[in-house]
């Protein structure tokens, strides 16, 4: 038995979580040998220790029998315990005196045989740096009023103007030179076919018109400092080369701009010039001018069309890259999804035909406002005939295991807007299956099959032109299993639509190293909680909303930068945080003044005071990573909450059963 | 360059021209290439019917007897490369396939760990020797000959992904047109041609060979990179037209061979004589390639 | 001298960091990947917190094998301490060797918050590592060296 | 009873669990990853030819019905090219089932004797010679069956002539090593 302070008294907590814990662990032999531990003045279990009758057990144990520690062994820390801190409190225990004991995510949930075992071990571990556990004093500091919204599609739209409605100030920073993401370049959305651009652009107008939304496009967030409530933020602002104070949009100078380039809008479809919006109806309505393409940036002033014709002098060359600095309490990171490149997928013959195209381009070739102006149309014709491919990049293990839980339902609507647009047209589907889950989506499935579509259950193996009848002259061919019937279908097409998975955008790692967050095994960016918390993360004040998350479509998405809104909004209304109080701290008579710890802070929080040639902690700054405490050649500083003494006692305790019991010695 | 080489059954028996050829150019290109002493069949695609131990410990002497010889293995028969490659990656990922296999392996007095790299002869050409060697050597420059490169099943695979795309490879197109032929592409460069089911199941294998013989009709030869291949698209071609309501005539040569035909080695050291499909007319369209060519050459030089 | 025994589990104790390796191990619980029990793990908030007589520790007081689990480097919470303790661990790893503890007793792993199996597998392996090598048994062997 | 019966009948019955593990045994991969999308069969050049696809071969096994599966033949037709594999985007190893497949249909005498004996005869040359030997080969897998070698002598004639086929039987030094080699596979497999 470890020399531990014999006179604190610990009541030790042992959740059944439902059979969660105590269908693995015998819950009433664990309890009998935390019985037994040193200090331990009363175990028992329980239930559920997380439910209302749990924590009344755990408080009227500390009040009436005067408890100096709580060890509560359930879930993961990560879990609950905020949740018996506040137990603690209520019952006039400092909260840092508690020790949460993982025994359901580290051991109920992952061993058939030996958790009891395990159990015994953890918990004996708990207990002995229960004992050393000391109370710790938190501070608050006020939060400061106002939230960043890191990305401008429909989710960073939606909580950016929720947030401001309410009354804060939001800044909101896009990448592209106008707002919109995705959802702009869409035709119909599913399943009530309304029109894409009719919903949204009100709400892009909302955003720019918004007092208390400060909108900066063709900007990038470069910095991210601080803490919860107190973030300093640095955004990157590209030159537009155009003055957005002075700029009308009147569109004179990219109808005299001679120069032209692929319309990236338009997926490579169409063409815009140099000087250009992405699209008509751009927030804001001021153009860029693109530096790879401007004659008058690339030969040194030779052309200046758009400066001679701009009646407002809006034009600026002179403009430079400028970093702007701002101050907010809450982050929300809604930077969307990429689309993943089917070319990688040979077989499928994307970029080998050019009537094999993905499901973007074809929204653009639907849409009244696309390249074609709404016409169908591909090598100079109208299909008669398409096939689309469901799961292109999705569920297969070669590129994303995850289903993308859009392109069924796109599909469907493609199936429909052909059908709505070419008389006649067949229109096939090649699904694995069809999942049609979201309200009013199966009413959409079943309507699609009565309008003249073929189902063919089946993942292609090849979109081919090598023709082997009269019929597959001059036509895509797609082969196919078509599995219900069990035999190898060749379906000759004029067209062929692929339905790529949605994928982490290519800089996803950068974004979550940016705002500290991590990535799920997908390469999304991690929630907190895959139910409970489904827009916060790991890095208090900063939440993730729409796409960034996991593949989504529009209400889902909506739905969770609502919930990112209200998280931002509930931080900064509460008006203050409380800081972490497991800090370092510099015993002043043991530093001997070497300085080592100095450049290893990662947040500059340790400064040298000359006069006395001690080093000295800044708790504001300080996270309590404890890089300074295990440097420390004079164990000078301590790291409060895990100090060594807790931690070396945890590691003895631990292994309370790998040595061989005192007798047998 | 110093390699050892493992020819296979069907190099050395039927598609002996194969054998023949690889000698000759790489003599011409220079690499000293000496053959695996005491090789054995890699099974084929029939050992793996009768015995799943068989099918990987039959090739994996081979990658034994490369281990003794303390080298890397070279292979230019590309099912004799997948089933090569098969037993590398088995039984590094299982243990006790290791295990049996070497117990297996034992009775001949060797023992395999998975030291021995295993190469196709295409990378060797392309990526050791260099398509500027290879050009360097062309004294016969294949204008005017339309070519299409079988790249067959087998490579489409394991084979190609150690040094190109492996559902769409280009580096067999990229040595042809070394050669100055003109790469034709079509769409069933990597399908199977059947393997010993010409041989198990004539009406099955003579309909893959019909399929691919058909896909690559307007080229004035099919190139392959498998001796197996190479037999089977030579010798079963009246079969295959009977099936596809044709008649096929296509010459079919191993990549060596065209190779050599652009060294300008000579007829007999090709094994050229060999093929059931002549191929004299090869020479012929060459000759007049070269002779359009050099006019144009001289009719652009007068201006 | 202990002798390897058949039926011997090791014991084997885990350094984690609490924003990535306590996360995937916390998600290789959620997703009920079955794993051994023989890895106990101790929380701390970063690997650049560990210190070497944690280790030290943890083999005196019995541990057949030691891992240090944190985020991928670039990856850290507090922005490169896990670098940092790459750089420490290079010299226990020396020290430790020279007390006749190898690599497969002593590792350094990187698991983000997401790799739940690898978590589970990282476990499982070492723990049939050290099985095979038998107790470590340091502080008897110690004694009797 | 009447007409409901007799559907029942023809039904399948289900397997117990157990029986799927044996078949997984079997055939020592996991086909219970297997989604049935029929990429393995699209991608396979002979499954027009087979009784039952790749993929439903791999449900076959996932109902453990492989008996079903090992008469239908189907595995005689896999050339081992390994497209399906390669291509499956559930990683399942549909080559190495197949060809398990195909071992049980030759071992348990379902194939034509024509094609058992195409695989005899093969092997045969290896173990005897440690290569295979294309002459002894034609004997031995034509000769109890003289209208077909009529069939092929054309061919063979034409072989004969271009020096492809040779009487000379190949010489590995291993030779008897290798002999041992099958005889060692068979026993660690229980083969007879």
């Amino acid at each position: 038995m470890p020399e531990g302070k014999s006179d604190v008294k610990i009541g030790v907590y042992i959740c059944h979580c439902g059979s969660n814990i105590a269908g693995t662990v015998d819950v009433e032999e664990v309890t009998g040998f935390a019985q037994e531990q040193g200090s331990v003045a009363v175990a028992r279990n329980y239930k559920f220790m997380c439910s209302e009758p749990g924590q009344a057990l755990i408080k009227q144990d500390i009040e009436e029998l005067g408890l100096d520690g709580v060890v509560v062994a359930a879930c993961s820390p990560r879990m609950h315990e905020p949740t018996f801190r506040r137990v603690c409190e209520a019952a006039g225990l400092n909260p840092y005196r508690l020790d949460m004991c993982n025994i359901r995510e580290q051991c109920s949930w992952v061993h058939k045989n030996g958790a009891t075992e395990k159990a015994k071990a953890l918990i004996s571990a708990a207990i002995s740096r229960a004992r050393y556990l000391e109370p710790l004093e938190r501070r608050e500091v006020p939060v400061v009023p106002a939230a960043l919204v890191v990305g401008g599609g429909i989710a960073g739209i939606q909580a950016a103007l929720k947030v401001a409605d309410a009354g804060r100030k939001v800044y909101l920073v896009e990448r592209e030179p106008s707002i919109g993401g995705h959802m702009i370049q869409l035709d119909k959305t599913f399943p009530t076919l309304d029109c894409s651009a009719c919903i949204l652009t009100p709400k892009m107008a909302a955003v720019k018109a918004h007092p208390n939304i400060e909108l900066m496009t063709y900007s990038e967030v470069v910095d991210v400092q601080g803490y919860v409530g107190n973030f300093k933020v640095t955004i990157r602002r590209k030159p537009r080369y155009v003055d957005e104070s002075l700029c009308t949009g009147c569109g004179i100078c990219w109808e005299k701009c001679p120069w032209k380039a692929e319309s990236e809008f338009d997926c490579g479809l169409g063409q815009r010039k140099a000087i250009y919006t992405p699209f008509p109806q751009a927030v804001p309505n001021v153009p860029v001018i693109d530096p790879e393409h401007c004659v008058y940036i690339l030969r040194d002033g030779k052309c200046g069309a758009c400066l001679k014709f701009c009646e407002r002098e809006a034009i600026d060359f002179n403009q430079t890259e400028k970093m702007v600095e701002v101050e907010v309490g809450a982050i929300i990171v809604a930077t969307g999804y990429d689309v993943f490149d089917p070319s990688a997928i040979t077989r499928l013959g994307y970029e080998r035909f050019p009537n094999v195209i993905t499901s973007l381009e074809f929204e653009r070739l639907c849409n009244a406002t696309g390249p074609t102006g709404g016409h169908i149309v591909v090598n100079g014709q109208e299909p008669k005939s398409v096939g689309i491919i469901h799961c292109v990049g999705s569920r297969d293990r070669k590129y994303h295991e995850y289903c993308s839980r859009v392109c069924c339902m796109y599909a469907l609507k493609f199936a429909h807007l052909i059908r709505e647009k070419i008389e006649g047209a067949n229109v096939y589907q090649f699904y694995i299956d069809m999942r049609c889950f979201g309200k009013g989506f199966e009413e959409f499935y079943q309507r699609a099959g009565t309008e003249g579509v073929t189902f063919i259950r089946g993942r292609p193996a090849q979109v081919t032109d090598l023709a082997i009848s009269e019929e597959e002259q001059g036509k895509l061919v797609v082969v196919c299993e078509n599995t219900l019937v069990g035999a190898v279908m060749r379906v000759p097409v004029d067209m062929v639509i692929l339905c790529p998975a949605m994928e982490p955008r290519a800089d996803a790692r950068d974004v979550a190293r940016l705002f500290n967050l991590s990535q799920s095994a997908d390469g999304f960016l991690l929630e907190r909680h895959a139910k409970l918390e489904p827009v916060a993360t790991a890095s208090d004040g900063v939440f993730i909303v729409g796409c960034v998350q996991g593949p989504k479509d529009i209400p889902d998405t909506v739905a969770q930068a609502l919930a990112g809104a209200a998280e931002a909004l509930a931080l900064i209304d509460k008006g203050s945080v409380e800081l972490e109080a497991a800090t370092a701290v510099v015993d002043e008579a043991a530093c001997s003044g070497c300085k080592i710890c100095i450049p290893l802070c990662p947040y500059s929080a340790i400064t040298f005071n000359e006069a006395e040639k001690r080093a000295l902690i800044n708790e504001a700054l300080c996270k309590g990573c404890g890089v300074c405490v295990a440097a420390c050649p004079a164990a000078a500083i301590v790291a409060r909450h895990f100090t060594d003494q807790q931690i070396l006692a945890e590691v003895e305790a631990l292994l309370v059963d790998a040595r061989p019991a005192p007798a047998e010695v | 360059m110093k390699y050892v080489y493992y020819p296979g059954c069907s190099a050395s028996g039927t598609s002996k021209e194969a054998e023949e050829s690889l000698q000759a150019a790489m003599r011409a290109l220079g690499v000293e290439w000496t053959e695996l002493e005491d090789w054995n069949c890699c099974g084929a695609a029939v050992a793996i019917g009768t015995s799943y131990l068989l099918s990987l410990a039959l090739p994996a002497r081979n990658l034994a007897l490369a281990e003794r010889a303390e080298s890397d293995l070279v292979t230019g028969c590309s099912r004799c490369f997948m089933n090569l490659i098969r037993a590398v990656h088995y039984t590094h990922e299982n243990a006790s396939v290791r295990e049996e296999v070497n117990e297996l392996l034992a009775e001949t007095g060797v023992q395999y760990s998975g030291k021995a790299r295993l190469r196709h002869l295409l990378d060797v050409i392309i990526n050791d020797v260099g398509l500027d060697v290879v050009a360097e050597r062309v004294t016969q420059p294949l204008d005017g000959l339309r070519v299409a490169p079988y790249y067959g099943c087998c490579q489409g695979m394991w084979t190609y992904a150690q040094f190109d795309s492996t559902e769409d490879p280009h580096c067999f197109d990229q040595l042809l047109a070394t050669l100055g032929a003109e790469v034709v592409d079509y769409r069933l460069k990597t399908a199977c041609c059947g393997g010993t089911l010409s041989m198990s199941r004539r009406s099955v294998g003579a309909r893959l060979i019909g399929d691919l013989l058909a896909a690559a009709d307007d080229a004035d030869c099919i190139v392959t990179a498998c001796p197996l291949c190479l037999f089977n698209l030579n010798s079963f071609q009246r079969e295959a037209g009977k099936i596809k309501g044709t008649h096929f005539n296509i010459p079919v040569l191993f990549l060596t061979q065209i190779m050599g035909m652009a060294f300008g080695l000579p007829k007999k050291a090709l094994g050229l004589q060999r093929h059931v499909v002549p191929v004299d007319g090869l020479y012929e369209k060459i000759a007049a390639g070269a002779a359009v060519s050099s006019s144009a050459a001289s009719a652009s030089g007068a201006r | 001298m202990v002798v390897p025994s058949d039926n011997h589990e090791p014991r084997i104790v885990g350094f984690l960091c609490n924003w990535c390796a306590y996360q995937g191990a916390d998600l290789a619980g959620t997703s009920r990947m079955a794993y051994t029990p023989n890895v106990r793990i101790v929380r701390v908030m970063c690997t650049g917190r560990i210190d070497p007589t944690f280790v030290l520790k943890a083999f005196s007081s019995g541990a057949d094998g030691v891992i240090i689990a944190g985020c991928h480097p670039g990856d850290c919470h507090y922005s490169e301490g896990n670098y940092k303790t790459t750089r420490r661990i290079a010299f226990l790893r020396k020290l430790l060797a020279q007390m006749g503890i190898d690599g497969e007793r002593f590792r350094l792993e990187w698991v983000s918050a997401g790799e739940g199996a690898k978590w589970a597998q990282i476990a499982d392996e070492m723990s049939a590592a050290i099985k095979e090598k038998g107790p470590l048994a340091w502080r008897e062997n110690l004694k009797e060296a | 009873m009447g007409a409901q019966a007799n559907t029942v009948d023809k039904a399948w019955t289900l397997h117990t669990p157990e029986r799927v593990l044996a078949a997984r045994d079997l055939v020592g991969n996991d086909f219970s990853l297997c989604y049935q999308c029929g990429l393995c069969t699209g991608s396979c050049r002979t499954a027009y030819a087979m009784k039952y696809t790749p993929r439903q071969i791999m449900n076959l096994l996932q109902l453990g019905r492989e008996d079903e599966a090992v008469a239908g033949g189907s595995g005689l037709l896999c050339t081992a090219c390994f497209s399906c594999t390669f291509r499956c985007p559930r990683g399942v190893a549909v080559t190495d089932m197949m060809t398990a497949i195909q071992r049980r249909t030759l071992a348990e005498k379902h194939a034509d004797p024509h094609i058992r004996r195409f695989y005899r005869a093969f092997l045969r040359t290896v173990e005897r010679h440690g290569r295979f030997h294309e002459a002894e080969f034609l004997v031995r897998y034509y000769a109890p069956n003289p209208l077909r070698l009529r069939d092929e002598l054309r061919l063979g004639l034409t072989l004969l002539m271009k020096g492809k086929v040779t009487l000379k039987a190949p010489k590995v030094k291993s030779q008897k090593g290798i002999a041992a080699m099958f005889r060692k596979a068979a026993e660690i497999e229980g083969r007879p």
